[in-house]
């Protein structure tokens, strides 16, 4: 019979989050961020966070809510700096930012779930990216070696997820949760729809439910918008 | 005097050939896409997760599940595609994408490029913009020829933090369209209006001028 | 005297903990699948590219699309997912698996097995063995304690090519269930009706016995 | 516009083999082979290729039916042996077979498609397969460099696919066939259905066409059962 990995809600579902932990959020932007479980960690407390996520959440929103509470300690990121808050930490220096490529962030977190513990990517190489890192020539170019991330926790938001843990993306929110749900130690899903075993085609899953130990129907999906271009109907 | 930013991304429209995939950086790159030549069929990548990009969705129809590598809402046109982050770059590490066009501070003679950290400034960070760079055979370099201050972004040697090394194949500025040879930037077009003598003064890496040089069409 | 086939499947079922995601090798192995325990929720993992794998399909329903990595018709439980190779394996690389079950030829006391290659005998592959033993936590070795000339399986040192190293946690054969530890075989228990001393003849490798050793209950 | 892919038939589709390629074939066992092209490629009378293919096929069938007009001149697999002229020629020494594991063949095929020309995977070291292989630890575990294969035409099956490469495959035809529908120079998809792009769902394609070069309807499916295990209907 099909696991059940069905929690109650959000509070159930970050249960053993410790403070100075590393922890991982799927989303890009706004698009697909896991924002009922952040929610959560905000009324958790936890302190001294490393957060692995392409970006850092806007003011009040995303991951912003928890750079507020000052309980990140340090920022592994592509591209940050839509936030005021944000901006203000890292350059008094409360804050830690790690930048690196979107590419190798991606991989990194593909890696760790793949039990791949290293691998070469060009990305990087003759950059400050590059500083202490091991480089090595295949096919007549330069690459890095890059490690596997080691996360305690992921967490993830998806469209749909049954209570096995299947999980079924919409469009581009997809994004980082998939590879980030393979990559946590314990992998906490959130979903909009929650659905029984056997309603989700299995040809047409995602990501398998053996990559997620916790699913959860989320509360509350503001899903907000961080550029609204629009263009206006003919007449 | 010059091309505007969408003189610039009409020339650069012409580079795509029929069945290319593209990935278009913000700013300047992304005005590309309203300038497909006829009979050119091409398909846009955005690195967030998606294949056959379309134009931005009428009102009421945005949704917050469909946006671009800008965070711009987005619709998706017939044949488009999907995908996660680590499949995205897969396919742009993988070199799948045929042509990439970004923006820049600063480009080198020798094809280095600069565009994401300017020391003393807030750091936003690279993007996608290394792994592109370092991957894919054909970048395409769309910016103005000089800066505010009028001081050429065409370089002996950057003097900002690289984004990647030896990877530009092309510039396209305001003034002239380059090709990175390992002598410099070969002048291949000026721009309407523009003559060499300018573009001269306006470069200070080195500048390869081989007989006549053509005037762009638009 | 000791257990048959079944009878080892039936033993290893009792490892199986309610949440687990099990493989299943060819042989003895697949077996296992017939004697889960009531009320222990388990998936099995079939490294060709599903979990979630049921049993063989009702005759007329069986399909080209739906097999198992033994090649056999097979069908899908709900809540099963199709996934391709690379994905499998890193489910398998990357310790989603919480049990491994597989056949061997041999076992050495520090937990190597060699179980894919026999020198001069046709060589048919190590398949998604080798991938498995190097990366399981907990990897489970199903076979009988000695071979058909009555030689000892279970080693002080392997004599054939191995598969990998250090790795088997658990031995169950037709005479005991024994537990890889760094001074050799700990022999947990005894099949039905079987001695301690026919277990101390039928193994070659370093065994060791501590007080009692009870009989398996099935 | 999206882009077309279509070529009209297998002959037009293996264009440009050659003798002494790499090549690949997706498909486990005899499910999700491509089993169209193998039919042309046997046409075609290429020689002296080495091909990737988890297993060889069986005597006249799949990869068997390049064994018989000796076209391969070496295999690299993880599993063989399942049809007697294979094993003919390879204890005769005509042909090279290279065994690898399995996670490491498909590995080794998703990262030529991915640009990481090589990554450490814990499998085979301690065996055969580590000789004359970079052994590095990681997390207090010995682990083996292995590289990205090159491969100059990779062949593969899908249940359906559209005109612009997007490719769906059915239960576990899937396998090898997407991580190798990436690494081919030039991928060539069969499919059972052909079908106009939009027609495809773009949450539920599993290999994006931008990997596809050629795309077209296979002939003749026969689709054999390898090993055929039912049950009897209870009254």
């Amino acid at each position: 019979m099909a696991l059940n990995k069905v929690v109650a809600n959000a509070e159930e579902a970050i249960r053993g989050i410790e403070d100075n932990m590393t922890v991982m959020f799927g989303g890009f932007g706004l698009s697909g961020i896991p924002e009922n479980s952040i929610v959560a960690l905000r009324k958790n407390g936890a302190k001294g966070l490393t957060c692995i996520s392409n970006n850092a959440g806007v003011d009040g929103f995303g991951l912003g809510v928890l750079l507020e509470t000052r309980q990140v300690k340090k920022m592994i990121s592509s591209y940050v700096g839509e936030n005021e808050e944000f901006e203000r930490q890292m350059l008094s220096g409360e804050l830690e930012v790690d930048l690196i490529p979107q590419g190798t962030l991606a991989e990194r977190c593909r890696a760790a779930g793949a039990g791949i513990p290293a691998f070469y990517t060009p990305a990087g190489y003759g950059t400050e990216v590059a500083l202490g890192k091991e480089v090595r020539w295949f096919n007549g170019k330069p690459h890095l070696l890059e490690q596997a991330f080691d996360a305690s926790f992921a967490f993830v938001k998806a469209w749909k997820g049954d209570t096995a843990g299947n999980l079924v993306y919409k469009g581009t929110s997809r994004n980082f949760n998939h590879a980030m749900s393979m990559a946590g130690k314990v992998t906490v899903a959130e979903v909009e729809e929650l659905v029984e075993v056997g309603e989700l085609d299995p040809n047409e899953i995602h990501t398998p439910g053996i990559f997620i130990q916790r699913i959860y129907k989320g509360e509350r999906f503001e899903k907000r918008i961080e550029q609204r271009t629009v263009r206006k109907k003919e007449a | 005097m010059g091309l505007d930013k969408n003189g610039i991304a009409q020339r650069i429209a012409q580079e795509l050939q029929n069945g290319f995939y593209v990935n278009l950086g913000i700013g300047i790159p992304t005005l590309v896409a309203n300038y497909i030549p006829k009979g050119i069929d091409v398909e846009f990548q955005s690195e967030n997760g998606m294949l056959g990009m379309g134009p931005f969705p009428f009102e009421g129809e945005e949704s917050a599940d469909l946006i671009n590598a800008g965070k711009q809402t987005i619709t998706a046109l017939p044949g488009a595609v999907f995908f996660d982050s680590a499949t995205s770059f897969a396919m742009i590490r993988g070199q799948h994408v045929h042509l990439t066009v970004l923006g820049a501070m600063e480009v080198s003679d020798q094809g280095d490029i600069a565009n994401w950290k300017i020391p003393g400034y807030m750091v936003k960070g690279m993007g996608g913009a290394m792994d592109l760079v370092a991957s894919a055979k054909n970048i395409i370099v769309a910016m103005m020829h000089t800066n505010k201050k009028g001081e050429s972004k065409l370089l002996r040697q950057c003097t900002l933090p690289l984004t990647g090394t030896k990877c530009v194949t092309k510039v396209v500025t305001d003034l002239a369209v380059l090709e990175i040879t390992p002598k410099g930037f070969l002048l291949l077009e000026r721009a309407p209006g523009v003559s060499v003598e300018q573009i001269k003064n306006a470069t200070e890496g080195r500048l390869i001028i081989e007989g006549d040089v053509p005037e762009m069409k638009l």
